[in-house]
């Protein structure tokens, strides 16, 4: 145990603590979401690579860094950029999910293509994965691609898709292989989403916003090419980046800014003229979640160390998205109690808190337990990889066609 | 001995169902809500024939006379339809009000309407359930003055039965002079929630002071609770039969043990809440001596079940429960309201200990 | 909704509570739970049965008290001796189980035969159904009855058999078709404990007491003709019983006794000189289980109603005995907590609290969880009964004869 | 920045588990609970062997000056082997009483001793996390009296350090005149729990007073923690492996999704505390400003996460998790205990408030 970083490190910190001094003048508000990068945002972007603060480990032929690998360095400049309140690189599901894949599995002509203006901001890429019959069970996706000369003609539908109103591309699950076994029948494709017969419709959830859409694909032409990996081989080309996406749910340091934001909270606000942290249950629970925050903390710590070390991490890298989820949904729980009738209004209603953002993470969070898999799976990957116990037996009648069907 | 409903209650409860069941669909629900915290006109018109507004007012000004027990029954599948009508404020807590405090002319001059629904009360009385932003009205002679927030049914209310700091009681009317009104917007947008902010404000008072604020703060318990009753139930239902229809990996995933214990633990949680309810309804009219403590019971124990409810049905339906798609938020959002008009569940036990001398 | 009882029960009540005066002397101190009869119970059994207390609606002919069933009466009943502190009649598994399915399932003869006995207090029963291997999944027992002439030849081995080594008859599921679906080869036996080859061993549980036995069979011989109902049908002989056993755990007047008492010892008890009560978490968490306990107090009076009624109670009659388990071990929980480091002593330590009864009802509950049905498998019913949701699809490649002998 | 166990601190738990899991079988527990708290004797010889006792002795008195972090894993792995042998308090409360407060005398005549496992020390301060019975210590000149209650390691000690109403420590020798020791039987018969009843024994002050009680305070609390992380993964192994032995309807019901989940929720919530007992032991040596916080976190947080996994695993169990058969119960009740002693959670959080200043 040595929680200090040393030298080295506190050096580069120093040098990420002036960066962020010297170019404040030059950074958006934020950094944008799902939404396309404004001008600003593309500026500071490319200020940011240049630096080596975003795109950091990405070749320079490629336009990111070029750097070694080192993790430290990675959490040093999340760490300083979270404490200065400092956007950090773009991290849209093209940076973060469609690049690392190019990179592990693409040909070096669509690595030369498409990675710097997706670095860049300069194109914006939509995930294609989920469609409403396929959502835990996502090998069972029946969007279909029927080839048409040198062309996949592309039908069905995905859902759950963020960017998809902003996006120039797709990166999207297709079967294009109807007889083959359902995780050998998938082709990992690529288009723009000008392309006729896509449709993108907005997808309203419990929090009244459309964080999500759904697209909707009519004889959509795709030239065979446009593949990334073999085909057939989507699946295990998803895999590789579906990792990545895992690991970003449950961030221990947003549940570390949520506990100080309650605290806060609980410190200003009144009931019967008394302070909210003057009510033993409300600071019994506050008290208990700032263990699980502490622990959770802590345990990415371990992880972060293990990661740095090549080290295997079992069952205790398994539980991160189950237990983080879980935290941040009880956290905005106790909000929501604590502030009482206040804490229930919303969308813009007088006297509401903070724009409602407890309401809307509590709901939010809802919706980020059963995405990426929900609790259940969660609890059949820790209890099938982390423990070693066996799969549920098959039953006795499968029926694959026709389950699939109305699935 | 019967714990049990009597005939003509459980038709009671069978008639306003059956009728919300096919007045108050998803798409009348859904318009009342985008269209931000009006009532649906003709929901309401169709709650006035069943009699809905007289339930609670005395047989001689025109009304039912009905007691707690139907009153929870009626709340319950209004939770159920997660009905967009003013209900608890405006055809319980303001009628019994009035019933019980108001002068033979208060009650002459305001029931009969009550009765047929021509005119709506709000309920102010929130700051003796926990007053925040240190609201509060205070009483000058028959004048109102100060602020009141999260007025039950306040939105299209034409009189307002107002709790003073004191406990006093009052009666004003929405249009007079120095009343102004704020509409609240929660995650709810089936019922209204207001402000009133009152400038010396002319009153009538109330008699009976803290017994009746005590008495509606009570009814109101039982009602959310029973709201939470019916739309806890609505999202088990929902929820069990979506597994039955969803599949995933060539199975229906209600045929999943996760799934089914999901679905276990709920029912098993909410249904034995039924017999609370219907004891705290009845107490409040024959059992005096329990009517505060299993009212207090019914709504904390309630407001955790139906959490528990909420959160766990929107689970089973997966990505299709966090959309607005199939509405189930409606009945989430309505629980969640629930859980903290008239006192969250944390402030209604530590209430419930001081009662039996548990707590100074 | 009447929650008097009417002048006709008022009227019985107060008979009862005459008898409770009249006849407070000759009442033993306790009814000795799994033990054999003391002389004094047996004379309060026959004095209770001669007044209609005990085996109130078993036909006077087998030695019962002969009234019409009223579910009001026998409430009113137990209601009078818990208030008055008086022990009920025996309801050992003879009593409780053996009779009720003989009068249900029994030849003439055999009623006639082992009825009054039994409820006399003359003849103790044990009951011998679970097996080491058969716990959850019963039906799987491997208890063999092998035919030997006119007899069975008994092998095999019971557990859990709380009345063994004072019983003198036992009831038991066996074996007895081998070749017969799992359900359908079983025969319900009855024989003497004192017939050669059977070993009745203590069965220590987690508390530390033996309150169960282990019962091993060696070529125990039994004459065919000592069956309840017919041959291979023991599994429905045996299921009439086993829900008078469900019932009987998760009594809701139980944990309604419990409350009080913890009640009354937060009020007794401190930590640096303040009540326990004043601790308000501890007084939160009493209160959260009055709410539980309140509601399964009116949920037993509503399913009371349907009873006498004749009503079904679909599944708010499943639920019971999950909830109430649960509800007694967490009032235990609650118990132990308040007491801290003083409720950790057991087993006549010096400063022990009653006897050390909530440590020992801690542990006890857990077992009363999972006997009678896990937790799991009460699931599974309330969600197969109660909300007709699908049975597990059977697995693709069933081994039972592979998959028994290692259960 | 690593966050993780040196080599060496490996080897150490290695060496002292691997040891245990060999000497320490379940026949050995067995046989010292049946006989009723008295220590596994060759147990104990071997641990003197493995250095154990010497652990936190400074290296001037012949010890191997350790730090918590040791400490605690050591303590883990006695949970993971409800290891039926003094250590908390007899070979880490006890020698860091001495080494922090004691004179050069003190530390002279005792350490050595305590190094090599001649003397066992118990500690008597429980009435600081929660005084029961009205019990305490009073000091009057160099002359002890009073109860005190829960002693940690008490029954074969030969000396107490023992905290006065005052917080002032002292020590005292267990033969001296006025000592009179009553065992105290738990429900884990493992280890020892005693009271001290003192009437004017000759003591002998440790310095430092209050900030070292309270470092010890903090570092049990750590102690307890950790032998709740061991004691619980024993129960999570104990039930997987259970699990995949045990059949019922023809299928082991570790492929029954019930089981496998509340598996599966048990290692979710008991692994990452492995973490937060790293940083609490580390913390204590290395991190003054978070010592104390930490220490409660860890201590309150395990015992709630102990408990769930007690119960759990004994569920996956079924009957044969009830019976005595097994053993399991032994982990289940030291889980228990580790719960309440030097501070039940619910009084450790409030601790906690008060300490960030969230509570007065």
């Amino acid at each position: 145990m040595d929680l200090s970083y040393g030298p080295e490190y506190e050096a580069f910190r120093a040098e990420v603590q002036k960066f962020l001094i010297d170019f404040k003048d030059q950074a958006p508000r934020g950094i944008g979401g799902t939404g396309r990068p404004a001008a600003e945002t593309i500026h500071w972007q490319k200020l940011l690579i240049e630096h080596g603060y975003a795109a950091r480990t990405i070749p320079k032929e490629y336009g990111g860094y070029g750097a070694e690998p080192d993790i430290l360095k990675s959490r040093i400049i999340s760490e300083e950029f979270t404490a200065a309140q400092m956007p950090g690189g773009i991290a849209n599901q093209g940076v973060s999910m469609f690049v690392p894949t190019l990179l592990e599995l693409g040909t070096e002509e669509q690595k030369q293509k498409w990675i710097r203006p997706t670095l860049n901001g300069d194109i914006v890429w939509c995930q294609g994965y989920s469609e409403p019959g396929s959502g835990s069970d996502l090998a069972s996706l029946q969007t279909k691609g029927t080839e048409d000369g040198d062309d996949f003609l592309v039908n069905g539908q995905k859902i759950w898709t963020s960017t998809a109103k902003s996006a120039d591309m797709m990166f999207c699950l297709v079967r294009t292989e109807p007889d083959a076994p359902k995780h050998k029948g998938i082709s990992y494709l690529i288009f723009p989403m000008d392309t006729p017969g896509i449709e993108v419709r907005p997808l309203v959830t419990m929090t009244g916003n459309a964080e999500f859409n759904e697209v909707f694909f009519t004889d959509v032409r795709v030239p065979q090419n446009q593949i990334i990996g073999e085909r057939g081989q989507g699946w295990f080309v998803a895999n590789a980046t579906l990792g990545h996406e895992r690991g970003m749910l449950g961030d221990p340091n947003a549940a570390g800014s949520r506990l100080a934001e309650i605290t806060q909270m609980m410190m200003e606000e009144t009931v019967d003229g008394e302070r909210l942290m003057d009510n033993p249950f409300l600071r019994d629970r506050l008290v208990k979640l700032q263990s699980r925050v502490l622990t959770m903390q802590y345990h990415g710590m371990r992880l972060l160390t293990a990661r740095v070390k090549k080290e295997s991490t079992g069952v205790a890298g398994l539980i991160v998205k189950l237990q983080g989820c879980d935290l941040n949904h009880d956290l905005a729980a106790l909000a929501i109690d604590a502030m009482g009738e206040i804490g229930v209004l919303y969308d813009g209603s007088p006297m509401e808190r903070s724009r409602g953002k407890w309401q809307w993470r509590y709901m939010f969070d809802l919706g980020l337990i059963i995405g990426g898999g929900t609790a259940q799976i969660q609890k059949n990957i820790i209890s099938e990889r982390g423990l070693d116990m066996p799969r549920e037996p098959k039953p006795v009648k499968p029926a694959p066609a026709d389950a699939a069907k109305s699935a | 001995m019967e714990f049990a409903l009597s005939e003509e209650q459980k038709m009671l409860q069978d008639s306003v169902g059956r009728y919300l069941e096919t007045a108050c669909s998803l798409d009348v629900v859904r318009g009342v809500a985008e269209k931000s915290g009006l009532q649906a006109d003709d929901v309401w018109s169709g709650l006035i024939d069943l009699g809905v507004p007289s339930m609670m007012v005395p047989e001689a000004y025109g009304g039912m006379a009905f007691g707690m027990l139907e009153a929870a029954l009626v709340s319950e599948v209004m939770g159920r339809h997660v009905a967009a009508v003013p209900f608890i404020g405006a055809c319980v807590l303001g009628p019994l009000a009035i019933a019980r405090g108001g002068s033979d002319a208060l009650k002459e001059a305001w029931l009969p309407k009550i009765a047929t629904g021509a005119i709506r009360v709000g309920v102010a009385l929130s700051e003796h359930t926990g007053a925040r932003e240190d609201a509060g009205i205070t009483a000058e002679g028959d004048r109102l003055s100060g602020r009141s927030l999260f007025v039950i049914d306040g939105g299209m209310a034409d009189i307002f039965v107002v709790a003073d700091t004191q406990g006093g009681l009052h009666l004003i009317e929405a249009g007079a002079e120095g009343v102004e009104t704020i509409a609240l917007t929660s995650i709810d947008r089936t019922r209204s929630l207001s402000e009133i902010r009152l400038t010396k404000v002319v009153s009538q008072p109330l008699d009976g002071g803290e017994d009746v604020l005590a008495s509606l703060i009570d009814a109101g318990r039982v009602l959310y609770a029973a709201d939470t009753l019916g739309a806890g139930w609505a999202m088990i239902d929902k929820a069990v039969a979506y597994a039955k229809e969803r599949k995933q990996f060539n199975r229906v995933i209600g045929s999943f043990q996760s799934v089914k214990h999901m679905c276990a633990e709920m029912a098993a949680e909410l249904e034995p809440c039924r017999s609370l309810i219907w004891y705290a309804a009845y107490a409040q009219d024959a059992l005096p001596d329990d009517a505060r403590l299993t009212a207090g019971h019914a709504k904390s124990h309630l407001s955790e079940v139906g959490r528990f409810v909420a959160r766990t049905s929107t689970e089973v339906h997966g990505g299709m429960g966090f959309t607005d798609l199939l509405g189930l938020h409606y009945w989430f959002k309505r629980i969640g309201v629930n859980r903290q008009i008239l006192g969250g569940p944390e402030r209604v036990r530590e209430e419930l200990a001081k009662l039996q001398g548990w707590a100074a």
